[in-house]
């Protein structure tokens, strides 16, 4: 019991490290960016590489997967995203569309269409037993870094200079423009860092989610939940939508395994027509 | 999955204006329609590499006819094999239809070559039902749960009573939880739990937990090659084995093409399948060799279902002498016998359906690669369901 | 107050040339009906253009016209495609009655779901409607007892069209079938959108604000062509499953929603062409790039959707516009923003 | 006497803004009524509160004696309430004509038939015909809206509100933004309008304002500052202070 939300809670975490950027692009730029996915596909295949082709160690992988990822983001959005910030949201839609299927394409051209596998270091392998509880030591892992991760974003929005221009630009792009604040340069670092979160996820999950060329998609039903419910005008929103839908996705599995992934598009539609703006957000939110 | 609908019908319409005239009595065309692209590629890319396998061991004309395979993707998607089946035959002119890499794809083929009398040769699909929407259906593939049927009978003499079935939740895996069910009861074992995962999930975590809480002698595993993989770690992740749960399994978990990138984890897992790499004949050196020579990939269960579908079209053709009329055909293929490179075979006249043996096999490495090696010997299995 | 009837006769000219039938609608529907005879080899991969043109026609009504953004089209479709195939198998099997109680079915699910659209903002209706498609998807997956699960729907056994034509192996009377029930449709969506209800449509989407200052009465129009739309996808996968005889779990799959969105982009969105337009694109680029990059015609897809959003659509899609002449004018020169 | 259009207390505050303060405000029938106060004085509010594009938080709205409050807006505008906007909203794709057609269907309660075509319905092109005579836009009526120049969008504007046959008609400043040379048009048109309908003006425009209404209301802040005679207005010293003053 517990460890089914032991396991929940790091499913939960891993998901929102992969779906915060796209909380804030659309947050901050409303951009309906589907294509989120792809940059946690390309951390993903990141680490594949780094480590089956040259062996490097995981620890090193990850940094470098956020870094890979927050690169292709950044030039990505200075060419092709930026003049669609403007644009209609279906042109953001079909535009990201073709992003994804350029990238399942490519992907499948230089790394193949099966299941890519890593193994990870010895001690990230297995679990113990605490207090009867089974923890799994990779899913501890991947907690203890993610909420070392959500801790530093909320402290960097909140404390740091440029988390006060974002939350601006976040508020009311003119104002925030007005005041002095380079919002062009805050949606590209933005971007950037949200691509680089996904690029992180992406490598975190590659050894408990799988990957494969349709990872864009097949988790994009997922990143739409957490920040649909967690509404997209603050980081606590789609945390908690995201532990929670962790949570029930694997509760659900545990307990009603036949009914799987139909309470989770249930409780989606639901929230949607209750909450239109999302379940965590503030009234009157965009 | 998104729309990797691959279909090849420019080629169509190219072969289709060369067709006519090609149509001479010497040339004789089979379709292969399978999902070379999309999550089911590696099916393709299996099945063709077997079927090419035995043309270039065997030669490429039988009984005065010049076997010419035309290559059709479905992309897994039912609604265009079903388009590409009747293409082949209205258009190109093909006398025989091969392939079918999952259960919904042959399903939809069915009506089409009922409707215009061409045999078809099931490669890949296993799920019991598939044959008997057509007459004109044979299997060289499975036969629905063969393959578990002695690993429950294995399973019980080997002293493992308690057991949790874990199947994916689509035709076969039904099929193949029952019949490992029915047989395990049969021998005096007890299911202390049934569970069905998604046909696309992405994590085990859950289903493992359930398993691991119910405290069994060991999981049946089934679930389709590619997920397998995923599977194997999640299960020694979870510490199953440490907990004294055994891993049985059916042969698409400790699948050969990927057994070596699951790695040393698959140590020791025991599976009942019909194919091995590793099976000891000289039939099956030759197919070996000759496909990792060809396509550079070692061959698995799909490959041999490609290379035996190959067969069993030459021995049809040499027994009506070159007759291409599919109802003749068809009845020609009833019956045949003959050693496939995972061993001896028969395709039931009742049924149509292959009647094969299965061997239950440990994962061991062998030259510093993973192979399952196979140590016990189920002969002349027919599918349980079709009793 | 009387009009000069100068000025009446130059409104009532202007109105009727807007609505006449143009003769490139001609030559698209005499090439439809020249290909039976002429392409017979090709009727299979028609009928399909012609199917997917129905669904792409049933999101042209909610996009084109009343600009309601949708990502899971396919769950009427899909509707549509598992009521005639389970009509067939356990009911009725003449395909007419299948077509118009598939149609029925998901209309019934269209006037449910369309409440769900009334609201929010383009992309709360962009994930309600991707929710409710994985929602049936998954729905059918489950049901296995009633649908197959993910085996697919199979034994679907027809009888002869109206108890007249059979489905034949070449495909000949599927395609007549398909495209008759095009036409029919085409006709039908044609006489709406040249209405006054089409034309508050069009206002709606144009400007809501403005619609609500003149009285229209949003709610039901939408509820109206949302549901008329679900008829119409419905229809067209009643079409899918008996001409084929069998559905698959694929029908509510994600990528269908995606296509028909593209072809119906690549077609050009409102002018109730752009279905079919696109869907003869798209169908003939996908084949012509699966011939020459066989895996990964994907890529090149994707290539076209994202230089189609940066150079325009509208750009791209104007050639309808071109043929019409009321529009010259429009595409002569954009002098004024559009004033919102 | 009943009033036109009456207001009890309205308020509308958005947080802490309050941008409509207790407004009582009568308007007679067939009064030429005009709204003045400077920037951000809350006019365009109190039209949208009138008109239904927003909630008030407080108060209540009155139109020839009957509570609207709560009417949503397509609903006022089939009780003879008609608007026009600072910022032209108009149908960018229709041509005069077409947009015309509409306004006159609705009002005529034939906006959902599905089956006859428009060119059948020749009451209603006749009807859309003779506005576009008299909005001086013939010239255009085949021409998309976006096409045409500002002055001509205005008046469409305007013929649009004037198309639903309103009995009280809201103008926020008709004249807003329109070139010199095409203002006297749009300027002849209001002040063409039919004696027996109710107009409520929003204009910045003294001179338009001082020879078109008979009433008018100065806001302040969101409140109602004064209101009178075009003679007591435009000799109140407090109102030249506050508003003219800083106009000027």
């Amino acid at each position: 019991m517990l460890t089914i939300l032991f396991d929940g809670i790091a499913y939960g975490m891993l998901l929102f490290v992969l779906a915060c950027g796209l909380s804030i692009t659309l947050g901050l730029m409303n951009f309906v960016n589907l294509a989120h996915g792809a940059f946690a596909m390309a951390g993903g295949y990141v680490t594949v590489i780094m480590m089956n082709r040259y062996g490097l160690s995981f620890y090193w992988c990850l940094p470098a997967a956020f870094l890979v990822s927050a690169t292709v983001g950044a030039i990505l959005e200075r060419l092709l995203y930026r003049p669609l910030y403007k644009a209609s949201h279906l042109d953001q839609v079909l535009f990201s569309i073709g992003i994804v299927f350029m990238a399942i394409a490519g992907v499948d051209y230089f790394m193949g269409g099966q299941q890519q596998l890593i193994n990870l270091p010895p001690e990230l392998k297995g679990r113990f037993d605490f207090l009867g509880i089974g923890i799994g030591r990779y899913r501890l892992f991947i907690i203890v870094l993610c909420a070392f991760l959500v801790v530093t974003l909320q402290l960097a929005l909140t404390k740091t200079r440029f988390g006060s221009q974002l939350r601006a630009a976040v508020d009311d792009g003119r104002v925030a423009r007005g005041l002095g604040v380079n919002v062009s340069l805050v949606f590209s670092l933005t971007f950037a860092l949200g691509s680089g979160l996904a690029g992180l996820g992406g490598a975190l999950g590659t050894d408990l989610l799988g990957l494969d060329p349709n990872f864009p998609l097949k988790f994009l039903i997922y990143f739409m939940i957490v920040v649909t419910v967690g509404g997209t005008s603050s980081i606590s929103g789609p945390f908690l939508a995201a532990l929670l839908l962790g949570i029930a996705d694997v509760a659900g599995k545990y307990y009603v395994p036949q009914l799987g992934a139909f309470i989770i598009y249930a409780l989606m539609v639901l929230v949607l027509i209750l909450r239109p703006h999302g379940l965590f957000s503030r009234e009157g939110g965009r | 999955m998104i729309s990797r609908r691959v279909f090849i019908a420019g080629t169509a319409a190219t072969t289709a204006l060369a067709a006519v005239p090609a149509m001479a009595a010497d040339v004789l065309k089979v379709g292969l329609i399978l999902p070379m692209t999309g999550p089911f590629a590696s099916t393709g890319r299996q099945v063709e590499a077997g079927v090419r396998a035995y043309m270039a061991l065997n030669g490429d004309t039988v009984a005065g006819k010049k076997i010419e395979i035309v290559l059709r993707d479905d992309a897994g998607t039912a609604d265009q094999t079903r388009r590409l089946a009747q293409e082949l035959i209205v258009n190109d002119g093909a006398k025989m239809l091969m392939g079918f890499g999952l259960t919904p794809l042959a399903l939809a083929v069915a009506p089409v070559i009922t409707q215009a009398k061409v045999p078809a040769i099931i490669t890949s699909a296993t799920t019991s039902s598939i044959v008997k929407q057509s007459p004109f259906y044979a299997r060289t593939s499975m036969a629905g749960p063969q393959s578990a049927v002695p690993v429950a009978t294995w399973a019980v003499k080997n002293g493992l009573k308690r057991v949790v079935t874990l199947v994916s939740d689509y035709g076969p895996g039904i099929d193949i939880e029952k019949g490992f069910t029915d047989q395990f009861k049969k021998d005096g074992g007890q299911i202390v739990e049934a569970v069905r995962v998604p046909l696309q999930n992405p994590d085990f975590a859950p289903f493992l937990q359930r398993v691991r809480d119910s405290k069994p002698d060991a999981i049946f595993v089934f679930v389709p090659s590619g997920v397998g993989s995923l599977f194997m770690k999640q299960f020694v992740d979870r510490g199953l084995a440490e907990a004294g749960i055994k891993l049985i399994a059916t042969g698409d978990v400790t699948d050969d093409d990927l057994l070596n990138a699951i790695g040393d984890p698959a140590l020791g897992v025991i599976t009942g399948h019909f194919y091995s790499a590793s099976h000891d004949s000289p039939e099956n050196k030759a197919f070996v060799a000759r496909v990792k020579k060809a396509a550079n990939i070692r061959p698995n269960f799909m490959s041999v279902g490609g290379f035996d579908a190959m067969a069993l079209a030459y021995a049809a053709l040499k027994k009506t002498n070159g007759d291409t009329d599919g109802t003749k055909l068809i009845e020609a293929m009833k019956g045949q016998s003959w050693v496939s490179p995972r061993g001896p075979i028969t395709i039931d006249a009742a049924t149509r359906d292959i009647i094969q043996d299965i061997y239950i096999r440990e994962v061991k490495k062998v030259d510093g690669e993973l192979y399952n090696v196979e140590f016990a010997t189920f002969p002349k299995i027919k599918d349980p369901n079709a009793q | 107050m009387t009009a000069p009837v100068e000025t009446q006769k130059l409104a009532r000219d202007w109105i009727s040339r807007s609505n006449r039938v143009r003769l490139w609608e001609i030559a698209l529907w005499v090439i439809a009906v020249a290909a039976i005879f002429l392409l017979p080899s090709k009727l299979l991969i028609l009928t399909e253009i012609t199917i997917l043109a129905i669904f792409a026609l049933s999101l042209d009504l909610i996009l084109g016209y009343a600009g309601i953004v949708s990502l899971g089209h396919t769950a009427f479709f899909g509707l549509g495609a598992y009521a005639a195939g389970i009509l067939a198998r356990d009911y009725v099997s003449e395909p007419v009655t299948g077509l118009i109680f598939a149609g029925f079915i998901s209309g019934l699910f269209g006037f449910a779901t369309s409440f769900l659209v009334l609201r929010g903002s383009d992309l709360t209706r962009l994930m309600t409607t991707f929710g409710v498609a994985m929602l049936l998807a998954e729905v059918a997956n489950q049901a296995a007892w009633l649908t197959g699960g993910a085996d697919g729907l199979s034994g679907i056994m027809l009888t002869p069209i109206l108890g007249l034509f059979e489905f034949d192996l070449f495909g000949r009377n599927g395609y007549v079938y398909a495209l008759v029930v095009l036409a029919v449709l085409t006709f039908i969506a044609r006489r709406l959108v040249h209405s006054p209800y089409g034309l508050s449509l069009k206002a709606l989407k144009l400007n809501p604000r403005r619609s609500a200052m003149i009285g229209i009465s949003a709610t039901r129009r939408i509820v109206a062509i949302y549901t008329l739309s679900a008829v119409y996808a419905g229809m067209a996968g009643a079409l899918l499953a008996q001409t084929t005889s069998f559905v698959s779990p694929d029908v509510l799959a994600f990528h269908r929603s995606a296509e028909v969105l593209l072809v119906l982009v690549i077609g050009g969105t409102g002018y109730l062409y752009g279905g079919v337009v696109g869907a003869i694109i798209f169908t003939l680029l996908r084949d012509w790039l699966s011939v020459v990059t066989p895996q990964y015609w994907m890529f090149w897809i994707g290539l076209i959707l994202i230089a189609l959003v940066l150079i325009g659509r509208e750009r791209l899609t104007r050639w309808p516009a071109l043929l019409n002449r009321k529009a010259t004018t429009r595409a002569a020169t954009q002098l004024a923003e559009e004033p919102r | 006497m009943t009033h036109a259009l009456e207001t009890r207390n309205l308020s509308k505050r958005f947080g802490s803004l309050v941008a409509t303060n207790d407004v009582s405000l009568s308007v007679a029938k067939g009064a030429r009524h005009a709204l003045i106060g400077p920037n951000g004085a809350g006019k365009t509010t109190l039209i949208n509160l009138l008109t239904g594009v927003l909630t008030p938080s407080s108060g209540q709205i009155l139109l020839e004696g009957e509570d609207i409050t709560a009417t949503p807006a397509h609903h006022r505008v089939g009780r003879g309430l008609s608007r026009t906007f600072q910022i032209n909203q108009l149908f960018a794709d229709f041509t005069p004509l077409e947009a015309l057609m509409l306004a006159i269907g609705e009002r005529e309660g034939q906006g959902s038939m599905a089956w006859k075509p428009l060119s059948k319905n020749h009451a209603i092109i006749d009807e859309a015909a003779s506005l576009l005579d008299r909005f001086r836009l013939t010239d255009a009526l085949s021409t998309p809206t976006k096409l045409l120049p500002y002055g001509k969008q205005r008046l469409l504007e305007i013929a649009l509100a004037i198309a639903a046959r309103p009995r009280v008609l809201l103008l926020d400043e008709p004249a807003a933004g329109v070139p010199e040379e095409e203002r006297h048009e749009v300027l002849g048109i209001v002040r063409a309008l039919p004696a027996d309908v109710t107009v409520v003006l929003i204009e910045h425009d003294m001179d338009l304002v001082f020879s078109f209404a008979d009433r008018i209301s100065v806001l302040v802040a969101g409140g109602l500052f004064k209101e009178g005679t075009v003679e007591e207005i435009s000799h109140d010293p407090q109102v030249k202070a506050i508003y003219l003053g800083e106009d000027a």
